[in-house]
């Protein structure tokens, strides 16, 4: 009997493995063993892909973007794997997806957050299925509004990669649509894994300012809250955490109440209800005693999409398993429901997905011993992420167009 | 007879240690000059001096009516001035051959991108003056595994690769078996006897070697020249006899 | 005291020492002369525990050595003045000295400083100066005044007369000859037979790494 | 891949094979070199991939043998890499040069350029003290790229498929030929680093390394020694940069960073002194070893890796060299 | 004004916890001639161990100013088991070569123990901040200062001094000079030159280990926090000059104030300001601030 492989690569060591690597990972394992058992919730209850057997090869994605497409390159030709699908970093994704499209290999990026990836190239082979960073920079400015929070002026703190560069352009250009009065104030650019904040903090809090924006993630994350807390840096501003669900389970009542973030989605404690959603939710905790945050739940979407993908360019091939360009041409433009709604691959000429979003305020629950998320407002995918054939730059530079219905 | 080596007054201090304190001297063209004097009484630093491995504090040295004063070890070699070490400096990974065949090497100053260093000519050469120092039994050895003595004469035989004008021996047989003292001496002094006219200045201390081999002797302490005459006279002078030879008590 | 069996010993491939015997009686003076290379240097550290011999067995007042670790060797009363002297260039001469003193408990500072300045009183002007500024024939000074702080039952003396002026190597010729008479013994391991000759009791040729003639000494 | 087994020959006591003739040496590196180009055509995909980037690679630490040979050892030559990739990758972009052959020896020829004014200041330095000064100034580039957004920023770019002599690579054989084009060039490297390393001016480089006084005092230069030896250790890193970047079809500023550059030394140390050719099998060595071990041990790759670190560093202290070159050091 | 206080106060913080470290590690280099990659992983360990220590202590309801003892007994534990370990088990089969060589080898354990912590603690991050609060706060203008990074400067102070003093006013310093200069002469001299090698690595790697224990509080205990310590501490000892005390102290307080005024004024030079400050440095000081001195050769 057949069997699909997919090379899974994510950080299983260095300060991205805890909150992202290992979660998503543990995710794809679970997963694994529900789609070769067939026990997921229609239409995804087909035993592995299509009748055959899902095998999956796990690779570390620390070391760095060139180590990658070594890697990347040993698992289509040495492992002889069928679709990859991994990369957290930015930086990884800028540096994989030409080399997989010069091999006519299929890839699928589950996280990476910059918009240039399907914005300065076309690709064939090469997919995104989840939103990418412009959408929770552009979600965070418009809660600003939708929630009526003062801010005369922004500083921003940001890792000094492509994720943080997007991140703090993208924010800082909604702001002058949404708040055109914001005064832009400290611009930190910390380098990736920097830990110690002490000094950009003293730098943040030497100019006081309404709201403060991060899109730090991870361990740097993490040690930037320990450190900013106690100094009293969120009673002195709104911090805004561009993608900041992931610390949690991990941080409880370290986590100061009122901070507003985003998930990259609605995921977690700001997942949508649906019968899907409760599956995975259940799966996924049972098995590993914490509720799933982002980065399980972009790579469960990410597998959903790739399983109907390959069933459905079964379908058209007579059953035999795909090849990538079957698949490619399977997966593009194809539309797909995820625990976290639904999932549309719109831009990038049908590559890149967009998804609705949803941003909240954090408030410690005692008695659950879990910092929950309320004062939740949802975005729909047009209001947050630009049209197709629309640079996500341009797109806010524009002023938005074609959002409707926006809160 | 012409003047070659001339230094004029120098001084030289190290924190409070007076190693050099108006030190004069002259060497002619030829002369076979033995330096003498207690432990830790300049003679090191001389020869440093003259080489160009210290400055000194005060004070002119000439090559030749050449101000050698500001000169680097390196120029000073390339004026024909070579000098042995007290403690040998030697390549210690290499054999002794390889180690001639770096003198030789380093002596041709256009040093060569693809030239072989192991081709047969040089090889020949620097096998003569190993022949001629007997070590040509140790050629192929590690030099760190040498025999002091060994290493002492390898030392010697790879400052005379230059053909140097003026040479400089810092202690040559100290740490050398006794039976092979002298014939190691009359070895130096008969490769040198085959360079034309060189003129060499050897720190000594045994005095048997000094009475057989120098043709003027100059005595050290505490960084003056306290005897500077022909062997038989600076030997018999009483401050040589109190502080150097030990055949005065000291006060 | 000393007493060295047939020690066959290699450094790294290359055989030093092939069969040496040797005997120190206790109280006596005996010389290990040898040409350069003949392997007197390893003698000496294979007694200190540097090298280990493949073959062969050293014993020091009844004791086998081999056991010991490097440093208890010290602890048993030998001193060891090696060939290229060793002082620590940023301790002052006195406190070169009392390096050996200070990890030995049975030693007492004031005590050992005393014999030191009495048996070479030109130590006294310069024990406040570093061992840096020394030039080379001081620096033996030195080492001998070390080895004779801990070496008080045997010491071993690699070369000390090499490269030392005439007038100080008879003040070390003396030196050493006055312990003469003393419970210490003495090894001198020396390529030049000129300083020692009339101090040794005995002496041990060596060549090549073996015994050539072990015999008892000339007066 | 390539070069001589031997050609310093072994010291070995009496014996008088120590004339050295590059004619054999240079017909074993063509022989050797032509029989893994044909090799080539029938290994694997990834295996040609994996030896191009070691040769790439082994470029780098080529360079650093060099240096080693005067006793200091960079820990910043991922700064010549950089250089030499970024020289590549800018020309390919921006001023259309896409011959494989011409970006290499650009970047080698950039990347010497580059270091040449800093080369005189760096033959001051020895020991940690190179190491450390070499790795500051590959961090400085590093900052510089990641801020330099005309450079491609902290990301980096991509750079499209190369052209040889004029032909465009097709898509079926472009690896194959970027491996033959790859081990071409480390040959002739290797060739002219071992008729450099057994030249006079290569022995007073080894004379440096045990005792720079008495090179000075015999009337060599010290410091031109250094100096033209980091020059030639970048032209071989700037190479080394080029290739790997038209092999990976990316550049990014870690090329720069400091671990990067400790992989080159750790080769060059695997490799010892001795042998070019053994700069390539440890190189190819580490590639393979962390490959395989980062495939199949992805949760413990590293304690592999450093166990195998262990075992080469304490068994075979002269290098995988030293297996064949019964040399110098016995 | 206000800027520069501020500049300086963080300057001088950043600097505290990292001459810890360092000094740990020019020790090390000092003594046993190994500098030391591994370092990073201790102070790591440190971490790790403050982060087990300080659960413990609480969950034993002990007072919370214990919580600093927990800290100092997870270093001294580290360096009491871990410490004889390392180089008994290891590093003494490695002395006596190349430098360059024992870079290596502390690089391959450094990989090594990157991963066994992570066998031993897992991924999940550990947090131990409750002592970050002990010390309260200080306000100056606009700031806010945790106490406790104040604490850390006291702390830094004293590990200084005591060492410093330890060496260069102690017997047993110069002890340590006579092992630094020729193992085998200060063998022969009685000294116990193994014991002397361990007690300087164990203090080295407490020093590590301290460091690590008492950042524990700041930062989110989990994989990868040794990496970016390791270089920076590099560049302090580098700045100093390999193995000085004193040097150690200098270059924590430059890179310290190089990386606060970078980030104050030119946040975008914070990446290379430190390597510029060491290049310059080394520039103008071959050896660094403060060089070793050298025995004469001819
Ligand atoms: N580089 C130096 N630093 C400090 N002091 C020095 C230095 N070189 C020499 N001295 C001091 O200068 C004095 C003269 O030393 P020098 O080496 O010239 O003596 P020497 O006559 O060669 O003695 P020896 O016969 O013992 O070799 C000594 O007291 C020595 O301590
Ligand atoms: N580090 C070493 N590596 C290899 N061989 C060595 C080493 N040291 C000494 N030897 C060899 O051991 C033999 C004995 O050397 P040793 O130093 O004991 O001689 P020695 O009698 O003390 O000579 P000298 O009078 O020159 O000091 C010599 O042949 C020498 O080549
Ligand atoms: C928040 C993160 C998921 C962002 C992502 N790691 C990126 O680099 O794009
Ligand atoms: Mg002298
Ligand atoms: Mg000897």
């Amino acid at each position: 009997q057949e069997t699909f492989k997919v090379g899974i690569v994510s950080f299983l060591s260095g300060q991205a493995a805890e909150s992202f690597g290992i979660p998503a990972v543990n995710g794809a394992k679970v997963l694994l063993d529900a789609f070769n058992k067939g026990a997921a919730p229609a239409p995804y209850n087909k035993v592995g892909f299509g009748g055959m057997k899902l095998e999956f090869v796990y690779v570390d994605e620390a070391g760095g973007a060139t180590k990658q497409v070594q890697e990347l390159k040993t698992l289509y030709d040495r492992e002889k794997v069928d679709a990859v699908l991994g990369y957290v970093s930015s930086g990884d994704c800028l540096a994989v997806a030409p080399a997989a499209e010069e091999m006519k290999k299929f890839l699928i990026l589950y996280d990476c957050g910059t918009p240039r990836i399907f914005e300065d190239n076309k690709f064939q082979y090469v997919f995104r299925t989840a939103s990418h960073g412009a959408m929770d920079n552009v979600a965070l400015a418009r809660y600003l509004k939708a929630k009526n929070i003062k801010a005369d002026s922004f500083n921003m703190i940001n890792q000094d990669y492509a994720w943080g560069q997007d991140s703090k352009k993208d924010f800082a250009g909604s702001m002058s649509k949404l708040f055109p009065n914001a005064k832009p104030g400290e611009d930190q650019l910390p380098k990736f894994g920097a830990g110690q904040y002490g000094t950009e903090i003293s730098a943040l809090m030497s100019k006081p300012a309404d709201v403060t924006h991060s899109s730090l993630w991870g361990g740097d994350l993490q040690a930037f809250i320990l450190q900013a807390g106690p100094r009293g840096l969120f009673k002195r501003t709104q911090v805004l955490l561009s993608a900041g669900d992931h610390v949690l389970p991990g941080l409880g009542d370290k986590m100061p109440d009122g901070v507003i973030l985003g998930a990259r989605g609605a995921y977690g404690h700001m997942s949508p209800k649906s019968a899907l959603n409760d599956w995975w939710w259940d799966l996924y905790s049972k098995a590993y005693n914490v509720y799933p945050v982002q980065a399980p739940y972009r790579m469960v979407q990410g597998l959903l999409g790739l399983k109907l993908a390959a069933e459905k360019a079964m379908a058209a091939n007579g059953g035999k398993k795909p090849t990538p360009e079957q698949l490619a041409a399977a997966m593009r433009n194809s539309e797909w429901d995820s625990p976290a709604g639904k999932i549309r691959m719109a831009l990038g000429g049908g590559h890149q997905a967009i998804q609705d979003t949803a941003i909240g305020r954090t408030k410690y629950d005692a008695a659950k011993k879990m910092v929950m998320i309320e004062d939740i407002v949802r975005f729909p995918a047009e209001c947050v992420n630009p049209p197709a054939n629309m640079d996500a730059e341009d797109w806010i530079k524009a002023g938005f167009p074609g959002a409707k219905n926006c809160p | 007879m012409t003047l070659l080596l001339d230094a004029q007054g120098l001084q030289k201090r190290f924190g409070a240690v007076v190693a050099a304190s108006d030190v004069n001297i002259a060497v002619q063209a030829g002369e076979r000059v033995s330096l003498i004097g207690s432990n830790g009484a300049g003679k090191t630093t001389f020869v440093n001096m003259v080489t160009g491995y210290l400055k000194p504090d005060e004070g002119r040295i000439t090559l030749a009516g050449q101000d050698i004063t500001p000169l680097a070890p390196r120029a000073i070699t390339h004026l024909g001035v070579a000098r042995s070490f007290q403690i040998p400096q030697l390549y210690g990974a290499l054999s002794a051959l390889d180690n001639m065949l770096v003198a030789n090497a380093c002596h041709d100053r256009r040093l060569s991108f693809w030239q072989p260093a192991r081709r047969p000519e040089a090889i020949a050469r620097a096998e003569l003056l190993l022949q001629r120092f007997g070590l040509i039994d140790h050629r192929d050895r590690r030099v760190s595994e040498l025999p002091g003595g060994v290493r002492k004469l390898l030392d010697i035989a790879m400052a005379l690769t230059g053909r140097p004008k003026l040479l400089l021996l810092d202690e040559p047989t100290s740490g050398v078996s006794a039976e092979e003292k002298f014939p190691m001496m009359a070895t130096i002094m008969d490769a040198l006897g085959q360079e034309a006219d060189t003129t060499v200045l050897f720190v000594e201390h045994d005095m048997d070697i000094v009475e057989r081999h120098a043709s003027r002797v100059i005595a050290f302490y505490a960084g003056r020249v306290i005897a500077d005459d022909t062997p038989a006279v600076a030997l018999a002078a009483d401050d040589v006899r109190r502080y150097v030879t030990g055949e005065l008590l000291a006060e | 005291m000393l007493k060295i069996e047939g020690i066959h010993v290699a450094i790294q491939s290359v055989v030093a020492l092939r069969g040496l015997s040797l005997t120190v009686a206790d109280g006596t003076m005996v010389g290990l002369i040898g040409r350069n290379g003949a392997g007197k240097t390893t003698t000496l550290r294979t007694v200190m525990g540097h090298l280990a011999p493949s073959q062969g067995r050293i014993h020091f007042a009844g004791q086998d050595l081999a056991t010991l670790p490097k440093h208890a060797r010290a602890e048993l009363g030998i001193g060891y003045m090696p060939e290229d002297r060793g002082l620590v260039p940023e301790l002052t001469v006195e406190e070169n000295i009392l390096v050996p003193v200070w990890v030995n408990k049975a030693l007492k500072v004031d005590q050992r400083l005393a014999l030191v300045y009495r048996v070479l009183p030109e130590l006294m002007e310069m024990k406040d100066r570093r061992a840096l500024l020394l030039s080379g024939g001081q620096q033996k000074l030195v080492a001998l005044a070390r080895a004779l702080a801990v070496g008080t039952r045997l010491l071993l003396l690699d070369e000390p007369f090499e490269g030392v002026a005439p007038a100080l190597s008879k003040r070390l010729g003396e030196v050493i000859a006055g312990l003469k008479g003393t419970e210490i013994s003495v090894l001198i391991a020396q390529s030049d037979l000129n300083h020692s000759r009339k101090l040794v009791d005995a002496e041990f040729t060596i060549e090549r790494g073996a015994n050539v003639a072990p015999g008892v000494a000339a007066h | 891949m390539a070069a001589t087994l031997s050609s310093t020959a072994p010291v070995s006591s009496g014996q008088r094979a120590d004339t050295v003739g590059h004619g054999r040496t240079i017909l074993l590196g063509v022989g050797f070199c032509a029989a893994l180009c044909v090799a080539g055509l029938f290994a694997p995909k990834w295996l040609t991939f994996l030896v191009t980037m070691a040769a790439a690679n082994g470029l780098v630490s080529l360079g650093i043998v060099g240096l080693m040979r005067g006793g200091v050892v960079p820990f910043g030559q991922g700064m010549m890499l950089a250089l030499g990739g970024y020289a590549a990758a800018l020309s390919f972009n921006h001023l259309g040069i896409t011959d494989v052959l011409l970006l290499t020896f650009g970047g080698g020829t950039v990347a010497a350029l580059v270091a040449a004014p800093f080369a005189p200041l760096l033959s001051r330095y020895r020991g940690i003290f190179f190491a450390m000064l070499t790795l500051a100034l590959s961090m400085v580039l590093y900052g510089l790229l990641m801020k330099l957004t005309i450079l491609g920023g902290s990301d980096g770019f991509n750079v499209g498929r190369p052209t040889l002599l004029g032909q465009k690579l097709p898509d079926s054989h472009s690896g194959y030929i970027m491996f033959a084009v790859a081990v071409v060039l480390a040959t002739v490297m290797a060739l002219l680093a071992r008729i450099y390393f057994d030249s006079t001016r290569g022995l007073v480089t080894l004379a440096v390394r045990e005792n720079e006084l008495r090179v000075e005092y015999l009337g060599g230069s010290v410091r031109q020694a250094m100096t033209i030896n980091f020059i030639l250790a970048a032209f071989c890193g700037g190479m080394g940069g080029a290739l790997a970047v038209l092999a990976l079809g990316h550049i990014e500023p870690n090329f720069s960073f400091w671990t990067t550059s400790g992989e080159f030394v750790f080769v060059a140390i695997l490799a010892g002194w001795q042998s070019v050719a053994a700069v390539f099998v440890a190189s190819t060595v580490l590639e393979v070893v962390r490959s395989f071990s980062s495939a199949y041990f992805p949760n413990t790759w590293q304690l592999v890796l450093g166990l195998f670190l262990l075992f080469v560093i304490r068994f075979l202290p002269g290098g995988i060299g030293s297996l064949w070159m019964k040399g110098q050091t016995k | 004004m206000a800027e520069l206080v501020t500049i300086l106060i963080d300057g001088l913080t950043y600097a505290s916890w990292l001459f810890i470290v360092a000094l740990g590690l020019t020790l090390v280099f000092g003594v046993l001639k190994i500098l030391n990659i591994a370092h990073g992983s201790f102070y790591a360990l440190g971490a790790y161990g403050a982060a087990t220590m300080v659960a413990w202590f609480a969950s034993m309801q002990f007072a919370p100013w214990l919580s600093l003892v927990a800290m100092l007994l997870a270093a001294v534990a580290i360096a009491a088991i871990v410490a004889p370990l390392t180089e008994r088990g290891l590093l003494r089969f490695f002395y006596g070569r190349d430098e360059v060589l024992l870079v290596l080898t502390t690089n391959a354990l450094f990989l090594i123990m990157e991963d066994l912590t992570k066998l031993i603690w897992g991924a999940n991050p550990y947090f131990v901040s409750e002592p970050y609060a002990l010390f309260g706060n200080v306000d100056i203008g606009v700031q806010s200062y945790v106490g406790y990074d104040f604490m850390l400067v006291g702390l830094a102070v004293t590990v200084g001094l005591a060492v410093w003093w330890g060496l260069n006013r102690t017997r047993q310093g110069k002890i340590v000079l006579a092992v630094i200069h020729s193992p085998e002469v200060a063998a022969s001299m009685g000294v116990n030159v193994s014991r002397v090698y361990m007690v300087a690595f164990s203090i080295g790697i407490f020093l590590a280990a301290l460091g690590g224990a008492f950042t524990a509080p700041m930062i989110s205990v989990q994989p990868g926090v040794s990496v970016g310590v390791i270089i920076l501490s590099f560049a302090v000892v580098i700045i100093g000059g390999l193995g000085s005390i004193e040097g150690a102290a200098i270059g924590a307080l430059i890179v310290g104030m190089a990386r606060s005024v970078a980030v104050h004024t030119a946040p975008v030079a914070e990446l290379f300001a430190i390597y510029l400050v060491m290049a310059v440095v080394l520039m103008f000081r071959p050896e660094g601030l403060f060089q070793r001195i050298q025995a004469r050769k001819i």
